[in-house]
């Protein structure tokens, strides 16, 4: 275990990530440009799109199915219990905990390459199907908890709660009602997500021979752009940092436990639909993983009620760095332990 | 150089909110707009989207009555729970019939 | 604090014509301007250059005969042909006096 | 619409000055800022930092007091050695209490 | 015929356009960012030069004069076949005539680009002075069609027309009498024409040895350079797609039969001048292909009467995708036929 | 030496450089996107950083310590002589020797690339520590040069001088004392001080190992990446060609005489500190070069009275390119004889 964490942590990826912290903690004006962070996340998730969209050419339907299945199970389990530990142990208002659970019901692309990169380099075999999971996993949690959200609301409404409370889903104006199914399309339509299934088609129809003269440039530069990402990631984590008071003990505490848990009960899923130790590391890595990328705009838009900071230094302040420094390898024993 | 005196409201706000205040800002009567990028603190120090401190400002050139329209419309619907800030300036417009 | 009253001129046009506003600017007697990049939607609908929806902002600071001759210029030479706004707006400069 | 006039302060600087003139605006009394990337060219035809032609936009919404201390920081402290330009333009503020 | 075609659909280049379009159908807000649009295109043009710098020092000069003759040739005559075409047939107005005529008379990068990999693909040889010949073909066709459009609007003019249909350039005003000296100097000295031009000056002086340490930058990371731009084509293709009705029926055909008469000329001409099969290939797409970099700013400058979104709409939704799809293979079958 | 003269004179970086400046030249528009130029910058100051980082895990600290004395040695040394050099022959105002004295006693990354490129082309060996050397010497050139600014101008304040002449460092001022704390902050924490800074750690912690994922995209492109920031490093000196009138004949004579007589001095410490042929060159060319990235802005801010035309023409279009052409080459002469 401490060799794995140990290499976990003299990893590029994981130091570019502390780098960028300790450059916002020594204030440094260090950013990437704009333009280069989404360049760096378009090449990203096309990339990862279209090496799976490769391999799932190769997988049978019959090998995905249970696969598949467990993965939109998790993606309506873990918005709820996210959900409900919120609302019953946190206190948080209703808008809070659906906005909270929205991020953690959906997924992060980059923990998931975090993941899948960790496997790789301890040698364990990956599913080819694994970013298609990820697909599946990243919009259904999104709308279950905007779904919890606009009805607790409206019942807190209903109750008596002043306007300002009421989600404006629920407050019947033009603009506003369309709120959900605005946010359905949006989600569904979203640069990332047309980036990942578009790369997954058009992995899977150009196949290997398509696929190897553009290798190069999509697999070869795969891991060091990664690097300068998570060298942006660690930066914007860090200009989280100081909001960790504002976001107090409990969230602090639930961005930790929760991931773990989620972790815990992918991995039992994972295994039980037939993952190897590898694929089950990924899946685990991935629902206890929070969205920071599809979730925020969504949920600012559906719930503008839900306080940003809450989810923001959540997601990318602690779960994040958890997941990369201790989530991953812990995701790892554990699929260890339940093969073996 | 004959101008037309008409109102140039300008709203700043959360760079999530582009197409709705767009919207917003069309079906007050506006013929058009102008959007840059732009970044800002205030009262809220909030903001959303993947990378923090995006904002966006929207110009739009309109009547008293386009502009009055769209600053209720904004007062109500979106002070409340997004981060922005709203104001007309007057201005002297070429072809200002254009507009109306 | 002592300012002078003049005007800011904006012109909000196809960026293609960038460079070409700038020289109607300094050659209308303006001693500098301001140009930033923005996207917008009009009457004309329609934008060049390679990626659609290419617009730029140039403001320029002068008195009320530049605006004037800037103004007629563009109204009788870009107008009719280019996408285009131009407004005028009453500032109050410090050290106005460097832009007379 | 009920709006509050105030004052806007527009100052473009070159873009080494950008923390330092949102320091002065903030403790000149401002309640917020907007700022972009701008462009330009004037009297000085000088630009720092590793990219020619660099500046930065910054806009504040105050009253008349903090415009009059901001400009007069500006005037005396920025003016003698750095490019800019700073003005002011009256505003109708949507909530202007917020901004006073 | 069907096995090149097929092949050609799976491509991962036009895949990746197919995916831009489809993202723009769907209302995705899917866009590369601009800079990150702008590096892509440097990239490609100077690596394109460059590699074409390093293969032409291998060159004989009398390998490349007649291909040059017949390449500037077609630079002559594709401007005045397409807007007599669109004057006589197509009923346009002299300055909508002018303004296509420009586009269709000079050559679009990328189609030349999707030519090359597509031979390449196929085996077969190409011409190391291919690139050279893609920059003596960049200008001269918009120069020759915005004088036939100067010329017939004073004409036009003379013969009673109004203010508005006379171009600027006639009219003799300050600062758009000098229209026509402007746009030589800014089509010479356009960012796409320093780099290609520069690009071939630069592989050339510095030859193989100097080459090879750039090489995996240049020539690796090309291929999956071009499948992003590709994307971003799509995605700019497929937002002029709902421009195609008011663009009207005459221009669709013009824009995909113009290309096959252009393109059986090139390569009738280019196997005459001596190229192989894969070169009258490639010849044939750049002669088919309209150009949408370096045309569009060089018209609205020049002719502001042209209607922009006739000339955008034919290169870039009409044109260009039907070259990508079923010109290039077409080309080279009718190549193959006139060597065999 | 003709040769290598040559050689150097047909590199793809001279060339790029020489393009650049011609683009300039004949006033095309061409130039790098914001975004594109700092993102290449930000890729080649972390992957130098890395690299140096993972060979610096390799070497002794004995093996370090005289040559990083020696190179503090030039970071102390360099700033006054040419504060000297300005103030005495010059005649140059305090404020503007102290901004020159800036420039030159720090150092341009990019040449230090340059050198080291040029030395690897020849084959000789270069130490493993040589961009920690560089690190080494950003920054102290600096601080002494501001400080003897603010010095000597106070000094001819309380002489009578009028305000304008006094650096704001010394009028007491609230915003200006901050200053040279300010200053030093800035440079200490600024982007290419953190890049490189914190790539030798990340390199230095992952060693060869973890380096190996990440070496395609950080060593595999390097040369490349540098070629593309060399032609905007062209476009921007060609852009200042304008300025050399009114930098005057001194100017241009220091900035092709003091390199020369800083590289004399870099090759004789070097050597005196158990540097090899290549190392001496390369801390030749850091002592030679003068900074266009660390020192304008720290200089502007803190001596807002001298004239950046002197400094950003002086380095960028006298300095830079004479060493990138002739200086490289002549301290490598020079290394070779002092060695031999
Ligand atoms: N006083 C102000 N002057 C100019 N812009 C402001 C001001 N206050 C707020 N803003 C802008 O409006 C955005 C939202 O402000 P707020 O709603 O006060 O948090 C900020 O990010 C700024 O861009
Ligand atoms: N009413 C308006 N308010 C603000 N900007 C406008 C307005 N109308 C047009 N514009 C700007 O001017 C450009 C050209 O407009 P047009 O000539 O009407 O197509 C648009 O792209 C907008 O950026
Ligand atoms: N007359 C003007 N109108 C608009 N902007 C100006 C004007 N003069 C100067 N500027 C802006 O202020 C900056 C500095 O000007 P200056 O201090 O005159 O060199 C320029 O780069 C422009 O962005
Ligand atoms: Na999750
Ligand atoms: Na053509
Ligand atoms: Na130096």
């Amino acid at each position: 275990m401490w060799d794995v964490l140990r290499h976990n942590f003299c990893s590029p990826l994981t130091l570019s990530f502390g780098l960028g912290v300790a450059a916002r903690v020594i204030k440094s004006e260090l950013t990437l440009p704009r333009d280069m962070y989404a360049a760096l996340s378009i090449y990203l998730l096309f990339a990862l799109g279209l090496k799976g969209g490769v391999e799932l050419s190769q997988s049978s339907v019959a090998a995905i199915f249970w696969p598949a299945v467990v993965t939109l199970l998790l993606g309506c389990i873990t918005p709820v219990t996210s959900y409900v530990v919120l609302r019953r142990l946190g206190r948080f208002s209703p808008s809070d905990a659906a906005g909270l659970a929205a991020h953690y019901g959906s997924v992060s692309a980059v923990t998931f390459l975090a993941a899948q990169q960790f496997a790789t380099a301890l040698g364990e075999p990956l599913e080819g199907f694994l970013p298609t999971l990820l697909t599946l996993l990243e919009s259904p949690g999104i709308h279950i908890a905007l779904a919890i959200g606009a009805v607790q609301a409206s019942r807190a409404g209903r109750a008596g709660a002043t306007a300002k409370d009421r989600p404006a889903v629920e407050r019947g104006e033009g603009h506003s009602a369309r709120g959900l199914k605005e946010v359905l399309h949006e989600v569904l339509t979203a640069r990332s997500m047309i980036l990942l299934v578009g790369g997954l088609l058009v992995g899977a129809v150009t196949g290997e021979t398509g696929y190897e003269p553009v290798k190069p440039f999509f697999e070869g530069m795969f891991k060091g752009a990664l690097t300068l990402f998570l060298l942006e990631m660690g930066i914007v984590a860090g200009s989280r940092l100081g909001d960790l008071r504002q976001a107090g003990w409990f969230l602090i505490g639930f961005g930790i436990v929760m991931p773990i848990l989620h972790g815990a009960l992918a991995v039992a899923l994972g295994h039980w639909g037939g993952l190897s130790v590898g694929g089950c590391t990924v899946l685990a890595a991935m629902a206890a993983s929070a969205s920071y990328i599809a979730a925020p705009p969504a949920v600012r838009m559906t719930l503008p009620e839900a306080n940003p900071t809450y989810y923001l230094t959540a997601s990318l302040a602690i779960t994040f760095p958890f997941n990369l420094l201790a989530g991953i390898p812990l995701y790892y024993q554990m699929a260890k332990w339940i093969a073996g | 150089m004959q101008t037309t005196p008409l109102l140039k409201v300008t709203v700043v706000a959360e760079a999530v909110l582009r197409e709705r205040l767009i919207e917003e800002i069309l079906s007050a009567g506006a013929t058009g707009y102008t959007s840059s990028a732009a970044e800002g603190d205030g009262s809220r120090h909030l903001r959303s989207g993947d990378l923090p401190g995006d904002n966006v400002r929207l110009e739009t050139i309109v009547n008293e009555q386009a502009a009055d329209r769209l600053m209720t419309q904004l007062a109500t619907q979106y002070f409340p729970h997004f981060a922005m800030i709203a104001y007309t300036t007057e201005v002297r417009v070429v072809r200002g019939e254009k507009y109306v």
